[in-house]
């Protein structure tokens, strides 16, 4: 399979999500200059973190409207797969791919450390190579993190299963102390109603080597291509 | 032209004699103007250049010294590094977040016009105290600015220092740190040369900010001091520039480039056509400018962000033009080089400013300011020990100290910084350096800056030796070996003798243990008129330090790994209190002189160190500096949660020297038991001190000496007190 | 020509961090006074439109589509006439 | 009580990159009529003073202290009495 790694200007997150397929998962990867108006050929659309158009205005704002956008909006509606990573994922919002959207964390600052991720729903693409309630150790990097969705979206999305990760502590708790930003419901990542496009605030391609400090990152990864091996 | 017209640029009488001679008339307006950007402080270094010349400044690894953007030395596989360090102080004083935020962005603009790429990013920076309201404001924003613009360029913040002083209330200081990564083939240097070629000016467009930001930093601040137009930080015009830059110079497109910063386009002309021994001729009315109306001065004075200057070949011009187009920047043909050394600078075609490019970027005067032995030293130099009581209390001194902001965990700044973008940094903040892996090789980079101002104050000389000493000392716990330095000397005004010797004095301190340690100097910048309403800051020369790992897999961090382990001092203590954190905070005394440093013995310490991680003998490293053995050894404890028990012996000192004196040359390090012996072995052979000290585990940190109790507390407790000494002191 | 100027804030039922770390600020600067501080946007924008019922819809739907983050913001605009 | 509603701008002269960046995106969506977009701030401070002159000192005083960065922003303030 074939991914394909979107390059917005300004966004310097490209560059680590291209490293870990090409060099880590050796798996095909091309990057996507947002000009382009068509992403054909391509099996996972990866849009990476960063700031794109320096999160001018809020982060994925601008960016939302890069002729290449419109070519992933049409790509995921024909159920490819796209995951958004941190700044992707203020893309994916803005662009009504996802629901909800992400603002200025509680504290007001930029945060960048570890934090667990307890995986909520094994049936995506993103994480059948995971188990429920497995912990992820996977680092943030952000200052507008802060995932919101009204209260009956949040129920809706509870009962679609598009929670796919929460924000927990070692033992697996979403406390408040383990929630780093404020999020609706410790809620860390979501997936549209089909599965098939995955938003996430922390940065599974930061994880995806142990002198890092962890390799839970990519198990995503993994999954996303056995599941396309799987539907071969 | 009457004197008030050059006295209130700066320049004095004997300066304008020169430059009537130099153009052999009287200058124009704006020709005045070109000259008092160019030969003031900031850019012509007039006062401190004959000092610098004493630099150490070569080394087999040394491709390019001071003079150019910034310093380049190998690093093997073809590789090389490109680092220097910039002080924002002024700016940061008046608009701490976008002081801050263009002073990181200066930084990189200076190396990538080498072309090379930024890799990571460190910042020195101090601060009056917290407890202070504007301080606080300072703080925050600062930290601030520096992680909006890092982050959102996306080159990781790795490491840093932070010190609260009571001497930089009214005048902080931002000194930033970059480093950057370069094949030598694509080595670029600031040259304007082929006669005809196209010179462009490519990025932001010209406002009419930072108008006079050169001259600005040469002065002191003061309640009156008439700020220049703020400038506003563009990190994602930066970026875009950066990469469009990085993209020619890797094809080859480029002959010559600079950044556009003090001085604005004045300076990138003058020094790229004096460097190329050409000259240009230069029509403004083709500069692209954010306001109408802008007149030839502001635009030869501008000091807008994000702008490069470029010279290339004819046949590359228009494929130049449509790679910043493609990267959706601005980018102007604005003129020609030519024969001649001469600068042609035209409005409409008609000539407003006519002057040689080597008087304006060369002939600077250059000063030998008297300098004259500061008479406070006699008084600080003398410390009694007999007049200092020792504590009854040791668990309280230890809690102190590690709650003051100066030794307390820096962790509520640096977590804003995006220290992990780029996924290579395998040490980031708050270990001793920062670890850097360089993809495609098996080698790393370690990284530093350090200063203890505190020394430099009570004695300039022994202040810079040792903060290159313990530059180097941080490079070697984290496995590196030292390869060169940047200075960021940071002082007040040159014009006051005393502040002078300051200068002279640190500048000889580093430029000996630079020579020691076999680190020359690569580059650096000189901030002087450090002083707000005349009170000087204490002398801080800043010391940003590079080192290679030649196995990226052998680094070492400072926290203890496993129980069980022993804990091993290198080194020796002495009664050293003088300059002391535990003396200032405790005793509320700034005194005595610095810790001695013998570099020989540094020299040897770093062998040993450096070969004990390179043969897999020791799990942590740490050095030791402010605070002491106490402080050390409860730092190794923090990150694991994995206590100590620690055991000494007094012999002649006093309990306090023991425990929290500064004696320089010393690390500790954990190690699995086995590993002694060999060790040892190599300790001997280098004939440096070895002490075993203690061993690792259980959850609370004990200190005896000669078997008595003088500290015993839980690691929680100590690392709660640590963590909080800085955001307690925030609202 | 016209300018329309927008002030953007956060719904009322949406935490807003950067207003409350304001007040916190405030608080600890000793104005016991400030009740609260609410933190948002302020946008300028010139632009022609053949008259007023016209740059109004214009301006909603620049605000819709670009300026405004709906979901949880609401913006109130007005509109002056200003020389080209 | 009193409302202070406080509109703060970039002064003229300094550069304005969210502004600019909105600018060309709008521009690259088509709205070919948008002439310039400048972003700066909206705040709304609630407050308790005694009267109008003490409330808009009151303002200046939290705008120049805390509110605003008068180095680099101006401001332009409308005050509201609401009820405590
Ligand atoms: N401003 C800063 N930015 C990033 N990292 C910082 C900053 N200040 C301190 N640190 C990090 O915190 C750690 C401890 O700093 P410091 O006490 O100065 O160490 P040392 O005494 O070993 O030089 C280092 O890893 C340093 O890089
Ligand atoms: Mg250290």
């Amino acid at each position: 399979m074939k991914f394909g790694v979107i390059v917005f200007p300004g966004s310097s997150g490209d560059l680590d999500a291209y490293h870990l397929v090409k060099d880590i998962l050796g798996a095909p990867v091309e990057y996507i200059w947002h000009e382009e108006r068509s992403v054909q050929g391509f099996d996972c659309l990866l849009l990476p973190g960063g700031s794109s158009y320096g999160n001018y205005l809020r982060g994925g704002a601008l960016a939302r409207y890069s002729p290449v956008v419109s070519a992933v909006v049409d790509f995921a509606h024909q159920g490819g797969l796209v995951l958004g990573i941190a700044n992707g994922f203020q893309v994916l919002t803005e662009a009504g791919l996802l629901p909800g959207t992400l603002y200025t964390n509680t504290d007001t600052r930029f945060r960048c450390h570890f934090t667990t991720l307890r995986v909520e729903n094994t049936e995506t693409p993103f994480t059948r190579n995971l188990d429920r309630k497995q912990l992820l150790s996977i680092p943030i990097a952000h200052d507008e993190g802060n995932y919101y969705v009204d209260a009956a979206t949040l129920q809706k999305l509870e009962a679609n299963g598009q929670i796919v990760f929460r924000y927990a502590d070692q033992n697996g708790q979403t406390t408040e102390e383990a929630n780093p930003n404020g999020s609706v419901s410790n809620i860390a990542g979501v997936c549209n109603e089909t599965r098939n496009v995955l938003g996430m605030m922390p940065h599974p391609e930061r994880a995806g080597e142990a002198v890092l400090g962890s390799t839970d990152g990519l198990t995503i990864f993994k999954s996303i291509i056995k599941y396309w091996e799987g539907r071969q | 032209m009457r004197p008030e017209e050059w006295r209130k640029l700066g320049l004095r009488d004997d300066e304008y004699d020169r430059i009537k001679e130099a153009l052999g008339r009287e200058p124009n307006r704006l020709e005045l103007g070109m000259f008092s950007v160019m030969w003031s402080e900031h850019c012509s270094y007039k006062n401190s250049k004959a000092v610098l010349k004493t630099f150490p400044t070569t080394g087999p690894r040394v491709l390019q010294g001071p003079g150019e953007n910034a310093g380049v030395v190998e690093i093997g596989d073809g590789l090389a590094v490109c680092f220097k360090i910039e002080s924002h102080n002024h700016p940061s004083a008046v608009e701490p977040y976008q002081g801050a935020a263009t002073g990181v962005g200066g930084i990189i603009r200076d190396i990538f016009t080498m072309g090379a790429r930024p890799i990571a990013l460190l910042n020195s920076l101090r601060f009056g105290p917290l407890t202070d309201e504007r301080v606080r404001y300072l703080f925050e924003q600062i930290v601030a600015g520096i992680a909006g613009y890092g982050n959102r360029i996306g080159i990781p913040t790795v490491g840093g220092e932070i010190y609260f002083d009571r001497c930089y209330q009214g005048n902080p200081l931002v000194n930033a740190m970059c480093v950057g990564l370069l094949e030598i083939d694509k080595l670029r240097l600031g040259k304007a040369t082929g006669i005809g070629n196209p010179v462009i000016l490519a990025g932001a467009r010209t406002g009419r900010d930072g108008m006079g930001g050169a001259a600005f930093a040469s002065v002191e601040l003061s309640e009156e001091t008439e700020a220049p137009d703020i400038q506003v930080g563009d990190p994602f015009t930066e970026k875009l520039l950066l990469e469009a830059c990085l993209e020619l110079i890797n094809n080859g497109d480029v002959e010559g480039i600079q950044d556009l910063g003090a001085a604005g386009l004045t300076c990138a002309v003058s020094e790229m056509a004096s460097r190329g021994g050409t000259g240009m001729d230069v029509e403004l009315s083709k500069v692209p400018c954010r306001e109408e109306g802008m007149t030839p001065y502001e635009i030869m004075l501008a000091e807008s962000q994000e702008r490069m200057l470029l010279v290339v070949t004819p046949e590359k011009e228009a494929k130049v033009h449509a790679v910043f187009k493609r990267w959706g920047l601005t980018s102007t043909t604005i003129g020609r080089v030519t024969e001649g050394g001469m600068l042609k600078i035209r409005m409409h075609g008609e000539i407003v400013a006519e002057i040689p490019a080597h008087s304006l970027a060369e002939e600077a005067p250059v000063y030998y300011p008297e300098s004259k032995e500061p008479a406070y030293l006699k008084t600080t130099a003398d410390l009694p020990l007999a007049t200092i009581e020792e504590p009854e209390d040791y668990n309280t001194v230890l809690l102190e100290l590690l709650a003051s902001p100066n030794i307390a965990s820096k962790q509520w700044a640096w977590q804003q910084f995006d220290y992990m973008a780029r996924t290579s940094t395998l040490v980031g903040p708050g270990s001793d350096a920062a670890v850097i892996r360089i993809r495609g090789t098996n080698k790393a980079l370690a990284l530093t800056a350090d200063c203890n101002s505190r020394y430099a104050y009570l004695d300039p000389f022994a202040g810079g030796k040792i903060a290159v000493a313990e530059a180097a000392r941080n490079i070697v716990c984290s496995g590196g070996e030292p390869l060169a330095i940047t200075d960021g000397l940071n002082f007040g005004s040159p014009e006051k003798p005393e502040i002078y010797w300051q200068f002279r004095q640190a500048v000889a301190g580093i430029s000996e243990a630079c020579r020691v340690l076999g680190t020359p100097v690569t580059g650096g910048n000189v901030s002087f008129y450090n002083e707000s309403n005349g009170e000087g800051i204490y002398p801080t020369p800043v010391i940003g330090m590079v080192g290679l790992l030649a196995d990226a897999t052998k680094y070492c961090t400072s926290s203890f790994k496993a129980a069980g382990d022993l804990i091993v001092l290198l080194g020796d203590s002495a009664d050293e209190l003088g300059g002391s954190e535990y003396l200032a905070l405790i005793h509320g005394r700034v005194q005595g002189k610095p810790p001695a440093l013998d570099l020989a013995k540094e020299k040897a310490l770093h062998h040993v160190v450096r070969t004990a991680i390179q043969q897999g003998l020791v799990r942590s490293a740490h050095d030791l500096s402010e605070g002491g053995l106490a402080v050390a050894v409860a730092e190794c404890t923090f990150e694991n949660q994995l206590g100590a028990v620690v055991e000494v012996e007094k012999g002649v000192l006093r309990t306090d020297s023991l425990l929290f004196g500064e004696s320089q040359s010393r690390v500790v390090l954990s190690l699995a038991p086995d590993k002694l012996s060999a060790l040892q072995a190599l300790a001997e052979e280098e004939n440096v001190p070895l002490h075993v000290i203690g061993r690792t585990g259980g959850d609370r940190l004990q200190i005896f000496i000669d078997g008595n109790q003088y500290v015993d507390q839980t690691v929680a407790q100590l690392r709660t007190v640590w963590q909080e000494g800085i955001p307690c002191q925030l609202p | 020509m016209w300018r329309a100027e927008i002030k953007v804030l956060l719904k009322p039922s949406i935490l807003d961090p950067q207003g409350q770390a304001a007040e916190k600020t405030l608080a600890a600067m000793g104005y016991a006074e400030v009740d609260q501080v609410r933190v948002g946007k302020y946008l300028e924008v010139t632009f022609s439109a053949p008259d007023r019922a016209a740059a109004e819809a214009k301006v909603q739907e620049l605000c819709t589509r670009l300026l405004v983050n709906t979901v949880i913001e609401d913006y109130t605009f007005t509109l002056v006439e200003v020389a080209s």
